[in-house]
This record gives C-alpha cells, structure tokens and sequence, in this order.
C-alpha cells in the first residue's frame, strides 16, 4: 500500500510494499468506525454504519448528487410521475449484481417488496410505507403505485435502505453476513465485531475503482483510531470529533475534508407537559442558551443557524436563520423571574454519546445562569431513546442526520402529530404544523413544497418549540497519500473514486 | 477426581441456570425496547411492533425464558437480534481473542508477579521489598483505561514501538506478538500487583513454619530450603489468587478491548447490553461464567497436586 | 566417664524487640556427656527452646548470641560461618520438635525428607538413600517402611510422625540429639513408646541428648542429669536422682510439690504462686524471689551465686547458704517440699 | 492468717481507651507505605469536606471562553477543561464524589455481605444455599453486573453505588463465613452456648467482633475497588451525571483532549491513582497491623 | 472463713444421683460423595452410662479423640444426643424446649481447657461476667457489677482485673476467669473439659486448689475430663476409662489404680511417667495408634491392641459389668493382669 515513497507508517499491512507504476493500484484501504455493522443486508438494517458498506456494495436507484443535492437517477435511467400516485421508472440495463445475476425491474421488484412485507421486520419499511403496489412493466420498466401522493418519494428510493440486492443471492443465503449488490465493490469477508473486507469488483459498469481491496474496521474508542490514523494503520475515519479536531490537524500525512451537512441538532420540549406549552417558558429557554458561543466550541465543526431545516436540505430558507429566539441572557432573566421558573426542576435528559453530554453540559451551566434550576439526566442510548419515547422529560436534545435531505423527512417524523409515541419524542402536536407537513409530503410539486417546508420551519421558530443548536458539518480524515474522497451533505461518503495522488 | 468433576459440572449447570435467569430477568425489566434499538430512531410504532411479534418479545416473561432455556438446553442459544447472526458464532468469533489476550495478561501477571513477590520475600524489609511492595501497590491503584491511553500514547503513538490496537494476527507472528503487547500489560498490572502481594505474604509466612526450621535443622542448603522446601508450600494460595485473577480477566476484559479496538466477547458483551441484544448478553455472560468455573475447577484439580493433603472423593 | 560432647559456657541469647534488646537465656552453663541424657526443665517461657536453638545455631531472625560459648567436641562452634554451621546440623548435632504436625513438610513424601541428610551428610544416591532410609524407619519401629516412604506427613499418625522425625534426625549420625518436648503433643501410651525409643536408641548409639520437656514425669523416666531453669537462668542441676530426692532450689521444690502423684493417694499439692515474670521485667536479686515463699532480704537485693554442692549437684540459691532452711520446711521422703502450714488460695466469702 | 496468692499481673494497667484500637494504630504508624497512605486520605478527607472554602470556583461553572487553560494559569492553578471549569476545583469537589460513593458502597456492600456470611457460616442448613448464591455473584463478570444493574436503575452515581456494593458482597461474604467458621469453634462460642446464650446474641456480640478484622481490612481495600469502579463506570458513561466532577468522567471527557490538553486526564488519573494507592496501602498496613497471618482470598 | 461444707459421706448416703446418663450415644456423620450424602458415621461416644452424685469428682480419662469432649457437650446438650438419655436430678433433658432448658442452664456449666480461646478476646473480662447475669437474671447495673467483683475475689482475682481483656491475663488467671464464669450462676454440675491441661504445672496446681475450694464450698459435682492420670487421682472419686468411645472402666479412684480390672486401664496406667526416680512400675507398651472411631475395630474396641486379645475379644463385644461393688468394666478377661500376656 504505501507505494515507493518513503511513509511515517509502520507497515500496517504484510503485504504492503508492492507497487506497481502508474496512476497507482491502491492494494488496501482501512476506514475504521467506532461499531460495527449490526448486518450487510439493506433491507434488515438501519444504521449509518452498516449503511457506509453498503452505499459500496449495493446502489439505489436515485442518488443525491453531491454538490448540489439535487437527486439524480443511479439505477433507473429515467422515470415518469404520470399521475400523483403513479412512478413509472426504466432501469439501466448494463447493470449486473456480483453474483452475476442481471439487475433488472424483477429485482427492484423483488427487493421492494421484501422491504415492505411485514413478515420481513423490516426496520425501515416505512420508506415505502405509500407504496400500494409494485408491477414490472417489462424486463427494465417498473411501475410502481402510492396509496396517497407522496411528494418525497425519489429521495427515498435514494436512501441507502432501498438499495436494490440480488434477488438469486437473497435468496441462496443470509445478506446480512453475505451481500451480493451491484456496487463498485464486492464482498470478500465479514469478521463480526472486527471488519469487513471488500475488493474492488472488476466489472462495474464505471470502470473497477482503484482500491482493490477496501476494509472496514472497528476501532471502538476514536482516541485510538486517530492514533491509528496517525501511525497509518488505519487510512480514513470520518465523524471527527469536534475535540480531537485540533490534533488531528496536527497530524502531518493526514487531510481534512469538511463539507456542509444536512444533520441537525436541537433542543426539544417535552410538549406533552403543560408546563412545557408556556410559549414564554421556552422563549426563556432559547433565550438563555447562547448558540453562537456553543459553535464556537465545536471548533469549526458546526454551523450556525435557528432554521430547523439546515442550508443542505430541502426547504431550507435563509431568510430563517436568525428567525428563532435569538441569545439575550437579560430576557431570559426577566422571564425566569417573573414566571418563577426557576422554582421547578427541569430534567434535561440527554443520551450519553456524540455530542449530546455536550450540548446538555453547555445549556445547563447557561439555564442555570439565566436562573433555570437544570438537573441533567444521561441514559444509555436504548434507555434514551424508550424514555424520550415515553415522553419522560423536560428537555431533550435530540438530532436528525437526514439522509434523504429532504425537509419533509425531518419534519414528519420528528415533529408531526402522527408519530407521538414512537420517533415524535418532542411530543409535538400542531394541527397547523401537521397540516403543512402533510402539504409538503403529499405534494410532488417541488416548488410547492418548498413553500409548505418553510412555513412549517417558520411555525416552530416563531413560538421556540425547536431551539437549533447546530447544523453539523460531515468531516473526514484521510490519509494524505490518497485524494478523491466524496463526502456527501448526509454524512455518506463514497470511496470508489479515491485513487493515489 | 472424577466425583469432583461430576460434582461441579453440576454445580455448574445449576450456576447457569441461575445466571441466565438473573440475566434474562434483568435484561427484561431494564429499559430500553430491543426493538427501538433494531428499529433505529426513525422506525414507527407499526414498525416496531412488527419487530417485537417478530422477535417474540410480546410474550410473557416466563414463555420467553422458556422458550430460551428449551433452546439452550439442545444447545441452540438463539440469534442477536442486531445482526441475526447465531449467538454461538458471534462468540466464536470473539473468543479467542478474548482468550489470546487474558491468557497474555495472565502470563504477564505470573511472571512479573511472582517474580517481584518471591524478591520481596526473600529480602524482607529490604529496600527492594519497599521498591516492589510500592508498585505492586501502585499496580493495582491505576485505573486500567488510563494506563491503556498512556501507553498508546507513549509507545505507540509517540515511539511508534508498537501497534495502537487490533489483535487480528496470529499471536506466533511478530506483528500478532507486538499486538499483545500493550493490552496484556494494560489487563495484567493489577493482577500482577495482587499475585506479587499474595506470593510475598504467602512465602513470609511459610518461612516461618516449622517443617522450614527442620529442615534447617537437618542442614539443608539455603536455597533448597526456599526452593524445595519453601515454594511449592507457598504457592498454595498464590495459586487459588491466580485462579480466581484468571477468572476476572476473562470477564474483565471490557475496557481493555475497547480501548485496545480488540474485537473480544467483553466488548461484545457491552454492545450487547447497549443494544438490548438479549441473546447475545446471555450467550456471552453465560459463557464468562461457565469458564470462571472451569479455571476454578481446574484451579482445585492443581491443588490436588501441589499439595497431597487434599484429595477430592 | 564418658568424653564431653557439648559444653555450654555463660550462654547469654539476646533477642532484638520493640521494646529494645531482651535476654531469653541468660548466663547459663552447661554440659552434656556422650551417652548421656541431660534433660532440661521449666516453666513455660523460661528459655529451654532458646538454649537449645542457640546451641544448633537455629536461632529466629531477631536473635543471636549476646555472650558466651557454645564447643562442641571441644571446637567452639557459636561463631563458625554460616556454611559450617549447616553441615554440622544433621551431622553432629540433630534436633526433633514439639509439634510432629507442623515441623515435616506437608508437601514432601517421607522419602524425601529422609533422604534429604543422608544425601547430604553421607553424600549417597538417592538410591543409597532410600535403601538407608528404610533401615532407619525400621529401627525407629515404624511398620512397612517401604510404603512410608511414598506416603505424605498427613497420612501418617502423630506418633508415626514423631518416629520419622526422629529417623531424620538420626540421618546424620549425630552425635548429639536436642529433642525439644518432643512428646508433648503425643498421648500418654504413645509417649511411653517413644521416650522407650530414645532411650534405647541413645544406648545403642551412644548419643549425648538433649531432653526437654516440662514434664517431672518425662524426666524422671529419661534423665542422666536435670537442669531446671527459671526464667532465663539456670537454678540447679544435678543427677535425677539428687534432684528428686534432694531438691535444693525452692523453685524445684515447687515444681516437684505441683505434680501429683498417681501412686500417692495420699498426696497433698503444694503449688507455687504466681506466675513467670516477663523477659522484660526488671527483677533485683534472684528472679525467683516474687514467687519465693522463703524469699529473704538478701534475695531481694543479691544474685544468688552457683554454689557446688559435690556430686554434681549445682544451686544457685541463698538459702543453700543459709543454715536454717529447715526451719519450717522440711523434706518428706519423696523428696518434695512441704511446708508446715499450707498456703490456700484467700477465698473470699460469698 | 494464711498468705495470700500474689495474682498481680505484670502487664500495664489499662486506661479506659481500647487497646485494641490504640495497639493497632500503634503499628500501623510503624509502616511508611501506611503512614503515607493515611496522609493522603487525610488530605484527601479534608478536600472533600472544606471543597467550597479552599477554593473560589464552582465546580459547574463554565467560562467558555477560558477553555482548555493549561496547567498554573493565571487562577486556574490546574487549568481549565474544555468547559472552562477550573479543573482544581473539580478535583477538590471529586474528592467529596469518590468518598461518598465509595463509603456508600462500601457500607452497603459490608452490610450484605456480612450478614450473609454470617448466616452462612453459623447455619450449616443455610450454607450450601447462600454460598451458591454467592458463586453465582462471584461468577458473574463485574462489570457486566454493575452495567446490568445500571441498565436496570437507570445512570446515575447512587445506581453506581449499589452496583458495587452487589459486586463486593461475595467477596466479603466469603471472608466474613471463612471467619465465622472458626471462630465457631473456638471455646468461648461453645462458653456462650453453654450458658444459653442465643444466636442472636452469640452472632452479633461474640462472633462478629472477633470476626472484624479482617472485614476492616476487606472494607479499606474495598474503598480502593470501589473508586475504582466507580470510575471505571463513570469512564464507561456509566456513572456520574454531567457536570458532576467524577475523576472517572473527569478522564473520560479529558480523553478527547489528550494530546492538546494531557492535563486533563493525568490529573484525575493521578487523583485516582493516589486515593486507590492511599487505601491499598493503609489496608495492607491493616492486615498486618491486625493479623499478619490473615488471608484475605 | 467458714465454708459451707457437707462432708462427702452424707451426700452419698442421700443417693440421690444428680446426673445420671444412660446408654448416651453421640454419632457424627460423615458426609461424602457426589450428593454429600451421609456415608457414615464417626462413633464419638458409644454407648456411656454413669450416675454422679452431688458434690462427687467424676473424672472422665482417655486417649485423644475417644470421646471425652463430645461426652461432655452431649451432656450439656451443646451436641445433639444420638441416642440413650440423660437424667437431671430425674429428669430427662435432652431434647428439651428452649424455655425449660434455660432452668438447666443454670445448673450445669463448664469450664473449658484452652484458656487463651476460651474467654472472648474482644471482651473485657468484666463484661464478659456482667453478661452472664445479664442473661439470667434481672439485677441492675450496679448489683451485676458487684456480683462480678464478688465473683473475681472469689477466684483469686481482684476489682481492678474487671475492666481488662484477656490477652492481659496469664494462662492460669484466665482459667480462673473461666471458673468465675462457670459458677456465677450457683450452679451445682460443672463439666471441667481438660481444664488443667494447658497450664503449667506450678499454675495447674494452683488452679486445682481452686477447684476443690470451691467445690467444697458450694457441694459442686464436677465431671473432670483430663488425661493426666495423676491429676485425676489427686483430683476425683470416682474414674470413669474411655476408649474409642467406649466406656470400659469405671471404679472409685483408689480401686482403680490399685486394681484395674481393664487391661486398657492398667497399661494407661503403667505408661505413666512417675515423676520419682523410685518407682518401679512394671511397664507395659501398647504397640499401635487407636484406631479410627469412623471405623471401629469389631468385637472389643481395643483389642487390636491388647497385650492379652484372643479370638473371642474379635468377635464379641463385652458387657457392661459391675465385676466389684462399684466397679465397672467392660471386658471378656476383666482382672487378668495384662503383664501376662505381654513381652515386657
Ligand atoms: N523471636 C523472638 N523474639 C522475642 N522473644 C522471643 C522470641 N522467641 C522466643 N522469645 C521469648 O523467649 C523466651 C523463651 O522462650 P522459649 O521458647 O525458649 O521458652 P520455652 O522454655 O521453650 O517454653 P515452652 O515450654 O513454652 O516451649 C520466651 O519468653 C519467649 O517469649
Ligand atoms: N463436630 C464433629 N464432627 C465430626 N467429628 C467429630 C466432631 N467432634 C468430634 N468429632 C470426632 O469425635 C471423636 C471424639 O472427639 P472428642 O473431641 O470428643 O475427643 P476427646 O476425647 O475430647 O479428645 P481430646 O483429648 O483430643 O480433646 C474424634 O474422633 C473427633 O474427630
Ligand atoms: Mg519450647
Ligand atoms: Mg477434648
């Protein structure tokens, strides 16, 4: 791997050391993550992690395009919208799966339905929750019908849960530890716990990526995996810690990549609680938490801005930056004397990982200066989520990473009425909300439903039920050896174009 | 010997049978759903419940422990919920990394703790005593996450000695052997402390037996009297210390492996337990368990012969 | 009479302790003969073992020899190296203890630490060994010694254990053997069979032994000769026969006066009172003063000097001195002190 | 009238104090290694109880533009962590922390133990019971407990607690039953019963203070585990709730920092190292000030 | 000082047994294999019998191990009786409740051989005696305190000695601790377990004297286990001889040193060390070890190492008998002399 020039890393592989001339052959790469995957099949899992593999194994039928968001067609070709409920999609037919096997509407077919029957368990089957029903036209036309006009519907066909597998393969054996897709790269090995080792798949239809043999390893404290970056055991991380960003900076065979992100993270009212619905309460709140000095911790790592919907997705207004309560400590304690909210404990409840304590650990020091009497609860994140759930707060923080980049996919889960119970852990429930919201995914007019988002963003702003602490910025770090690392605004990012400098 | 084998292979059944009943009962009333944990933030309630009726978990508590105990007992101990992977596979896959690592640490333990007791000992109140005592002492008091950051600070990262982490070679190659390197000190430095404190009380004590003064008297040379007539005696505790060690390293092995990025049942156990993975929790605490006993057990077959007096019927 | 194997001239052992140095023997002399039983008597504490680990040079960490000599053969052997020292124990000078229990080694067969001296004193093999060591255990009267010789101390009773004790010590072909209450432990049929087998064994192979033990009775059946020591000091010796019947020192009165005796029904106890004072108790004069109950002024303010009084018959006591002993204290035919008018306990009324 | 029998005893006579205590302490001074330890706990103590007058700050008071000052800042003589809290102040007040839980765990930890090792050693019929259940603890991974308990009660220092006071019940039950099992046998127990004395009674004003030594020593070195632990668990996200100055979190959140800020873990680290050591050693000095011949295992 | 003194005669004209024990068997099992079953059973007393008469010695003597401790606790009820009963001024008390037992406990009490484990270490002497009153009666502070410091005085100790702990004591002022306990409560039985024994024999003596003072104070029986004959003759009325749990002579003290009828007995007897350099006893050694009370030898317990055994001592086990007015024994050759059979 490490070519003909001289490397600070000691030889992180036993292999390394053949090279060949030339544009570069990369013989391994090494992406560490803190977990593992929980599976390798699509259609079983929903976590980031598993989702980086498989964004190389399998492909969707849409994709975002990188720079600007906008969706583009990956696997289908071309697709119609003949009525709101009808999509009529042509799939490309150079596409074959690793296993050989052509990709074609049977497949989409096949992997579509498997998403959505109950029998599966599917975790993510709500994706395709409208579908009323799936036809294949021809060999490579698929049609497929909605129960009701659902406005974001390519964008979730482009999320990494609907990628497409191998129908024969899926059906031969366990995807989960065995995948067959028709991405750039194809499956060797999987150690559970450990990593997973792909090779460059000869035949993709781009051309072979010039890593021929890429692994994903776990590296459970990010301490260490920074260490291993730097000792060039490991050759990319991503999701740097805003505190280790300094060091990693630091770090001389290393590049940075900073892009703006769709992730948001914010401070959620449990509204359930009538004292939490005292619009002037949260106006407290947001006024004493102060936003700007809270970025500025995140060493570049976050950005600024009130709107609930950040610059990279879809319904994002700039006009809405500064629309929330903006940072006025004396305002904040005015309130809090006036109202005596500073006689009730507050439980601000945070889940023990990423950012969160952070955020909990800045907001309550700033309350209880605005007089705000702020008891922090950390839970592990499987009791987090239950008692969020539960709706077992005062305040929470809570985060959306957006995959789909689109506005209604924030909003609708987290914040409409229908989901109070499960993924609405704010507890918020506003029929005028809920009608914009509905507005927007319902629509397939793009432009109509960048006005409904808006208004909805406006909405939570004007009466503080959202107060934005940050928008997140998608990093990596990658050896500096290599280039062409494309990061996208969700946080995904794609290796099959990296090659040697 | 077979009688004590019999015995506590009973003894053992009955032991798991407890713990997976402790286990199962308190994976049961923690909280935290499993299935919001497969189901990831985004999934709905429709969504969740389809996994709960999918996973049984909408049984009554007795039927679900049941349910895995009938399993368990054909030796099928059930699929992570997380990964659908069999529970056994998924620990096969760890084990011997857990294994390779407290076995390290466990050599390590040994070898600097006997060494360091026997020397206190031997020069009793010396100051080699006082220097040895004093870091035994301060073995045991380093929290083990921090001495593991220090020293991949130190030598891997700063002298680029050693590799940072992974345990993925084989132990026999020099890269495997490097990598154990610094988790085996990082695990073994307590137990080192406690084996080198045992050791030296141990053999201060046999020194002053009387069967050592008869041997004196019989005018034994110096060094045999503390080799042949001193050690094998004193060793008797020592042994059960290293015994019981053995048994909280292979469950203590967590931080280690997390700091280490070794991919060993003790991580595998704490994700699990993050995860609501109930399968995987008892399938691992279970396995902790039945080998605790086993190196108990074969803990009890050394004694039997170190020293005559014991016999087993 | 027979060649002075160990003489024993002002021994003074001094022990290290917190409270400063403290003498457990002090200034005692001595003598043991080939062939000779030389038993040493006393109260708990007052310094037998120590004598006798001063005399092997087995003395414990904080201890040593403060003043005097120990010659063995004639050859002062207190202040030989470290190395002499070794070989000359099991060699020349053996020793059993109390507690066949403790005092062999849980973790060795008998074979082994049998043949451990033989090995090193006679330089056999381990084969010569075994063969020797089996001799050994047949004259100590131990049955199938062969298979003794694989078994563990524990499997053994403890009057078995204290036969092989003694085989080990013999190992060497001593010359002298110190045994120290080695029947203490044992049970009174038991003890008859093994002070029977010294006894003969010191005949058959003409060893000098050093007997201790607390017991008159244990004296009276193995002595040659009788030391009594009370704290720290020697306070009389002479031959068994003086010492029971013409006991000198009050103190062995006393301890002779404290044993009742089985055939005597008759037999009235005559205790001493009080009890051993600490090493660390300044006593002026002789020691024994507080529990005297012929205590005089001058024992209160003088040591006592060791008086000879012929047939090696030695006292160190005032009252030796004194022509008017008999004045209230007489001597019954036994031998034993008794005092005109009793000293009961003051019983106070309920 | 007839003499009467001297029955003077050469010993000292007895001040009303008890000697047990004074004799033990006694030697325990005579140890270096202990006299050190019991210096820092003292230090260690007087920290914890005098936190808000030795120093001005508030453990929980962020100065986000002071943040990450290193090590003899202008009045922040151990800097400042990411927060900008004053990191000596949360040393200071971390010393109340680890005490607290520690004492707590430790106490009830004793309190389970002790019993059912007393009823295990003095009841045959029970022993085969509780010791089982006693194994079953043993052999349950530690920190898998505490995590399962904690999973159960939910994150929080109290949780932490009880959670290591579980863990140290087999231990100390198994001490507590070794001793009990031979003082049992002793003739003063067989005295006591054979003046009727119930078992009550017998367990609690006989056994039990004859059984305290070792259980003294067990509960000193206990403490050391139990910080330990305790920041083990904290480390793990465990334990303290933010901003709770837990050394273990304290290292934990500093772990981020290492290689801008090392301060931030090498001195909770050290805090830790230096309680855990001060215990270790006055246990240890325990032992063998009460008993050199004890076994605690 | 005037004692309270019945003279011996009178009381045994009273014939009134204070404790009589008839047939008392006490078997411990042993526990084995795989289910810790019970495997079998160590043979602690084997069947005793005896009646004691108030103010009587009884001296109870025997190797280690053959039984004399387990027979005394049994009596006391600290063991579980296996078998047989024991009698109390008439009344049966074992297995009684723990209510009417307490009656009993006043009554009977013990006196232990280990002075330095005998008195609670963590106790002050004192309050070790204070708690005995404190369990039996109802008497205040001030009055128990009294009675302690009567009770020490009594012993031969002083008000001072209340407030120490016993590791300030010597042997033989512990032991004296340990009879001012035993007859705190005005007891009229004393079991004495080797009370003398550990101490040395100028401090024995001393305590001896003690035991008999107050014994002819009170007209306290004693059942005085020892193993030194001596002792025992200096000290009791009357001897009962165990051997492996057996008992296999029972006689008045002079009888059974001048004619022992057991052969056991008369070796016992002939292994003693006469502390006189004139006696000159026929010595008789026992060859062997007693055997192991879990596997007693069959027929007469001792005949696997009597000087005088023929076959009929392996088969049979002998009676019970009284061979002279008061004199027990339980052998097939009573009063055979065992220097006939023996070599010498
Ligand atoms: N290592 C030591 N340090 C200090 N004092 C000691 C040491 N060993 C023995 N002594 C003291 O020396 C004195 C004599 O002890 P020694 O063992 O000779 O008594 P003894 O006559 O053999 O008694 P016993 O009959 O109990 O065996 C005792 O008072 C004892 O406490
Ligand atoms: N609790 C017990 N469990 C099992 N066996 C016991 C128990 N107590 C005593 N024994 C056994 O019973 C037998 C008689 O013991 P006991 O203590 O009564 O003998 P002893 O005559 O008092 O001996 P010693 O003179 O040594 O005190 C011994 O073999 C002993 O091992
Ligand atoms: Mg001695
Ligand atoms: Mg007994």
């Amino acid at each position: 791997a490490c070519g003909g020039e001289s490397s600070s890393a000691p030889s992180q592989t036993n292999e390394g050391g053949t090279t060949e001339a030339g544009g570069g052959e990369i013989e391994e790469f090494v992406y560490a993550s803190t977990s593992d995957v929980a599976g390798l099949s699509p259609i079983l899992t929903n976590d980031s992690v598993s989702a980086n593999v498989q964004e190389h194994v399998y492909e969707t039928l849409f994709e975002r395009d990188t720079d600007t968001g906008e969706l583009i067609p990956s696997l289908a070709e071309s697709y119609e919208n003949p009525d709101e409920l009808t999509w009529i999609f042509k799939i490309r037919e150079d596409v074959v799966f690793h296993d050989g096997t052509p990709l074609n509407a049977e497949s989409v077919k096949y992997t579509f339905d498997k998403l959505r029957d109950p029998a599966t368990a599917a975790p993510r089957a709500s994706l395709l929750e409208p579908v009323d029903e799936i036809t294949v036209e021809d060999e490579f036309t698929v049609k497929i019908t909605t129960k009701y006009p659902y406005g974001p519907f390519l964008a979730s066909l482009a999320h990494s849960n609907a990628a497409i597998v191998s129908p024969t393969a899926d059906q031969a054996q366990d995807l989960m530890s065995n995948p067959v897709g028709s991405g750039p790269f194809k499956f060797v090995s999987y150690t559970p716990g450990d990593q997973v080792v792909l090779e460059a798949f000869e035949d993709y239809r781009d051309g072979a990526p010039d890593i021929k043999k890429l692994v994903f390893k776990v590296v459970p404290e990010i301490s260490t995996a920074i260490s291993m970056l730097q000792t060039g055991e490991v050759d990319f991380i991503d999701n740097l810690p805003s505190e280790q960003i300094a060091r990693i900076e630091s770090i001389q065979n290393v590049d940075i990549e900073k892009k703006d992100g769709t992730s948001v993270f914010y401070l959620a009212f449990n509204q359930s609680r009538p004292e939490n619905q005292d619009e002037n309460f949260r106006k407290a709140v947001a006024a004493a938490v102060d936003r700007d000095a809270f970025v500025g911790k995140l060493n570049g790592l976050g950005l600024r801005s009130d709107s609930v919907l950040g610059p990279m997705v879809f319904g994002y207004n700039e006009s809405k930056n500064a629309a929330g309560q903006a940072y006025d400590p004396e305002l904040a304690k005015q309130l809090v004397e006036e109202n005596g909210y500073g006689d009730r404990t507050i439980s601000l409840l945070t889940a023990n990982r990423d950012n969160f304590v952070l955020m909990a650990e800045i907001a309550q020091a700033q309350l209880t200066e605005a007089g705000f009497n702020v008891k922090i609860e950390t839970m592990e994140w499987a009791t987090f989520l239950d008692t969020a759930r539960a709706g077992q707060f005062d305040i929470t923080f809570l985060s959306w990473a957006n995959l789909t980049q689109d506005g209604s996919e924030m909003f609708y889960p987290n914040l409409h009425t229908d989901n109070i119970g499960s993924s609405n852990r704010a507890q918020y429930s506003n029929a005028e909300f809920d009608e914009l919201v509905d507005a927007s995914r319902t629509s397939v007019d793009q432009e109509e439903r960048l006005n409904y988002l808006d208004q909805a963003n406006g909405l939570l702003l004007e009466q503080n039920d959202v107060v934005v602490m940050y928008h997140g910025v998608v990093t990596g770090a990658m050896n500096s050896e290599y280039t062409n690392l494309i990061l996208e605004p969700n946080g995904k990012w794609t290796l099959k174009d990296v090659t040697r400098k | 010997m077979i009688t004590l084998i019999v015995r506590r292979v009973g003894e053992l059944l009955l032991l798991l049978l407890g713990i997976s009943f402790l286990v199962f009962g308190s994976m049961y009333i923690a909280p935290g759903d499993p299935a919001s944990m497969i189901g990831g933030p985004t999934a709905t309630e429709a969504d969740l419940e389809n996994i709960r009726e999918n996973l049984g978990l909408n049984d009554p508590f007795l039927v679900q422990y049941g349910r895995y105990l009938g399993n368990a007992v054909q030796g099928d101990f059930g699929y992570s919920y997380q990964t659908k992977q069999s529970v056994a596979d998924a620990i096969a896959v760890r084990f011997p990394n857990t294994l390779k690592l407290a076995i390290a640490s466990m050599v390590v333990a040994v070898v600097i703790g006997l060494v360091a007791g026997l020397i206190s000992a031997l020069r009793h109140n010396s100051w080699l005593d006082f220097t040895s005592t004093t870091f035994a002492l301060a073995g045991i008091s380093i929290p083990n996450f921090w001495l593991g950051a220090l020293l991949i600070l130190v030598f891997a990262v700063n002298l680029q000695w050693l590799p940072v982490g992974g345990l993925s070679e084989p132990f026999y190659t020099a890269e495997g052997f490097k990598q154990l390197i610094l988790p085996a000190i990082t695990l073994g430095t307590g137990s080192a402390a406690m084996i080198a404190r045992m050791t030296r009380s141990s053999m201060l004590e046999v020194v002053r037996a009387d069967y050592v003064r008869t041997a004196r008297a019989k005018g034994v040379k110096e060094t045999k009297v503390i080799w042949v007539h001193t050690l094998k005696n004193a060793m008797i505790p020592v042994i059960t210390v290293i015994g019981l060690n053995f048994g909280f390293l292979l469950g203590g092995t967590i931080i280690t492996e997390k700091v280490f990025a070794i991919n060993g049942v003790g991580r595998l156990m704490i994700d699990a337990i993050a995860m609501r993975d109930f399968p995987l929790v008892q399938g691992s605490v279970l396995l902790v368990a039945t080998l605790f006993v086993v190196v108990n057990l074969i803990v009890d077959i050394v004694y039997t012969y170190v020293d005559p007096r014991i016999k087993y019927e | 009479m027979k060649e002075t194997l160990l003489e024993v001239n002002n021994l003074v052992t001094e022990f290290r302790t917190k409270e400063g140095p403290v003498q457990a023997v002090r200034d005692v002399t001595f003598s043991v003969r080939k062939g000779e039983t030389l038993c040493i008597v006393g109260e708990s504490g007052c310094g037998k073992s120590i004598t006798s680990l001063s005399v092997i040079g087995l003395l414990p960490e904080n201890g040593r020899i403060a003043n005097g000599e120990v010659r063995y053969k004639g050859e002062a052997i207190h202040n030989l190296s470290a190395e002499k020292k070794r070989l000359m124990r099991g060699s020349e000078i053996s020793m059993i203890f109390q507690e066949p229990m403790t005092a062999l080694n849980p973790v060795l067969t008998v074979g082994y630490q049998l043949r451990e001296p033989l090995m090193i004193h006679h330089g056999m093999s381990k084969q010569q060994a075994t063969t020797r060591g089996i001799e050994l255990l047949n004259q100590v009267g131990i049955p199938y010694p062969e298979k003794r010789m694989n078994q563990y101390p524990h499997e053994l009773s403890g009057g078995m254990r204290q036969r092989v004790m003694i085989a080990i010590a013999l190992a060497g072909d001593p010359g002298l053997l110190i045994a120290d209450e080695p029947t203490t432990a044992l049970d009174v049929t038991i003890q008859a069979q093994i002070l029977d087998l010294i006894n003969e064994l010191k005949d058959r192979l003409d060893m000098g032994v050093m007997f201790i033990t607390h017991d008159m009775g244990v004296v009276a059946e193995v002595a040659d000769r009788v030391m009594v020591m009370y704290a720290g000091q020697k306070i009389e010796e002479g031959p068994v026969e003086e010492i029971f019947d013409r006991p000198k020192h009050p103190y062995t009165r006393g301890l002779l006066g404290s044993v009742p005796n089985v055939d005597d029904p008759t037999f009235e106890l005559h205790p001493i009172p009080g009890t051993l004072p600490s090493l660390t108790e300044q006593i002026q004069g002789c020691r024994f003063h507080p529990r005297c109950l012929f205590a005089m002024d001058r024992c209160r303010q003088q040591v006592p000097p060791e008086d000879d009084l012929g047939n090696g018959h030695y006292v160190s006591c005032w009252l030796t001195r004194e022509e008017a002993v008999s004045d209230g204290v007489g001597t019954n035919d036994e031998g034993t002190a008794t005092r005109s008018e009793d000293a009961p306990l003051k019983v106070a009324q309920r | 009238m007839s003499t009467t029998f001297s029955v003077e005893t050469p010993q000292v006579r007895t001040k009303k104090k008890d000697r047990f205590v004074v004799s033990t302490m006694k030697r325990l001074l005579k140890n270096k290694l202990a006299v050190v330890g019991l210096i820092i706990i003292a230090i260690q103590v007087i920290m914890a109880l005098t936190a808000p007058w030795i120093t001005s700050y508030d453990p929980a008071t962020q100065q986000l533009t002071k943040s990450e000052l290193p090590v003899m800042s202008e009045g922040h003589i151990l800097g400042t962590d990411n927060y900008g809290r004053d990191v000596w102040t949360r040393i200071v007040y971390g010393a109340q922390i680890s005490l607290v839980v520690a004492i707590t765990a430790v106490t009830l930890g004793l309190l389970g133990g002790v019993v059912l090792g007393m009823l295990a050693g003095y009841y045959k019929k029970w022993d085969a019971v509780i010791m089982r259940f006693v194994d079953l603890l043993f052999a349950f991974p530690g920190i898998l407990l505490a995590m399962l308990i904690i999973a159960i009660l939910g994150t929080s220092l109290i949780n932490v607690a009880i959670a290591i006071s579980i863990w140290s019940i087999p231990t100390c039950a198994r001490i507590v039953r070794g001793s009990v099992l031979s003082i049992k046998e002793k003739e003063y127990i067989m005295a006591m019963k054979s003046m009727g004395a119930s078992d009550l009674r017998i367990m609690v004003k006989h056994i039990l203070p004859n059984a305290l030594a070792p259980i003294i020593v067990f509960a000193t070195m206990r403490m050391a585990t139990a910080i330990l632990s305790t920041a083990a668990l904290s480390y793990l996200g465990l334990g303290a709730q933010p901003p709770t100055p837990e050394w273990g979190a304290m290292i934990a959140q500093g772990q981020d920092y290492m290689w801008t800020s090392p301060h931030l873990t090498v001195i909770p680290g050290i805090a830790i190292m230096l309680t855990v050591f001060a215990f270790n050693v006055v246990g240890d000095g325990l032992r063998d000030a009460l008993d050199p011949n004890m076994d605690l295992n | 000082m005037v004692l309270a003194q019945t003279t011996k005669e009178q009381q045994q004209e009273a014939k009134t047994p204070l404790l009589k024990l008839h047939n008392v068997k006490k078997y411990f099992p042993i526990k084995g294999g795989l289910l810790k079953r019970v495997q079998g059973h160590v043979k602690a007393v084997e069947s005793v019998s005896f009646e004691l008469m108030e103010g009587e010695s009884l001296g109870v003597v025997g190797e280690s191990g053959c039984g004399k401790s387990t027979l005394g606790r049994t009596i006391l009820g600290l063991e579980e009786i296996t078998d047989g009963q024991v009698y109390y001024r008439d009344q049966e008390i074992q297995n009684l409740k723990r209510h009417e037992k307490k009656k009993f406990v006043k009554e009977m009490q013990m006196i232990f051989q280990d002075p330095y484990a005998s008195l609670n270490p963590r106790q002050r002497v004192g309050d070790a005696l204070v708690e005995v009153f404190s369990m039996h009666t109802n008497l205040s502070a001030k009055e128990k305190r009294d009675a302690v410091v009567d009770l020490l005085k009594e012993v031969g100790l002083k008000e001072e000695h209340f407030d120490r702990y016993p590791h300030e004591f010597s042997g033989g002022q512990r032991q004296r601790i340990g009879i001012a306990r035993a007859i705190a409560l005005n007891p009229s039985f004393i079991i004495c377990d080797e009370a003398v024994s550990a101490l040395d024999v100028s401090v024995q003596a001393q305590v001896l004297k003690l035991l008999k003072t107050i014994q002819e104070k009170y007209n306290l029986s004693y059942l005085f286990i020892s193993h030194d004959l001596g002792v025992v003759r200096y000290f009791c009325d009357r001897v009962l001889v165990m051997y492996l749990g057996n008992s296999v002579e029972l006689a008045k003290v002079e009888e059974l040193f001048e004619t022992p009828l057991h052969p056991y007995t008369q070796a016992l007897l002939s292994a003693i060390p006469r502390p006189s350099v004139h006696a000159n006893v026929k010595r008789v050694r026992l060859q062997g070890d007693l055997p192991n009370p879990a596997n007693p030898p069959s027929g007469c317990p001792f005949h696997t190492r009597c000087p005088i055994a023929q076959d009929v001592c392996v088969q049979s086990k002998p009676e019970w008998q009284e061979y002279q007015p008061e004199h027990f024994a339980a052998c097939h050759f009573a009063g055979k002399s065992i220097l006939e059979g023996a070599d010498v």
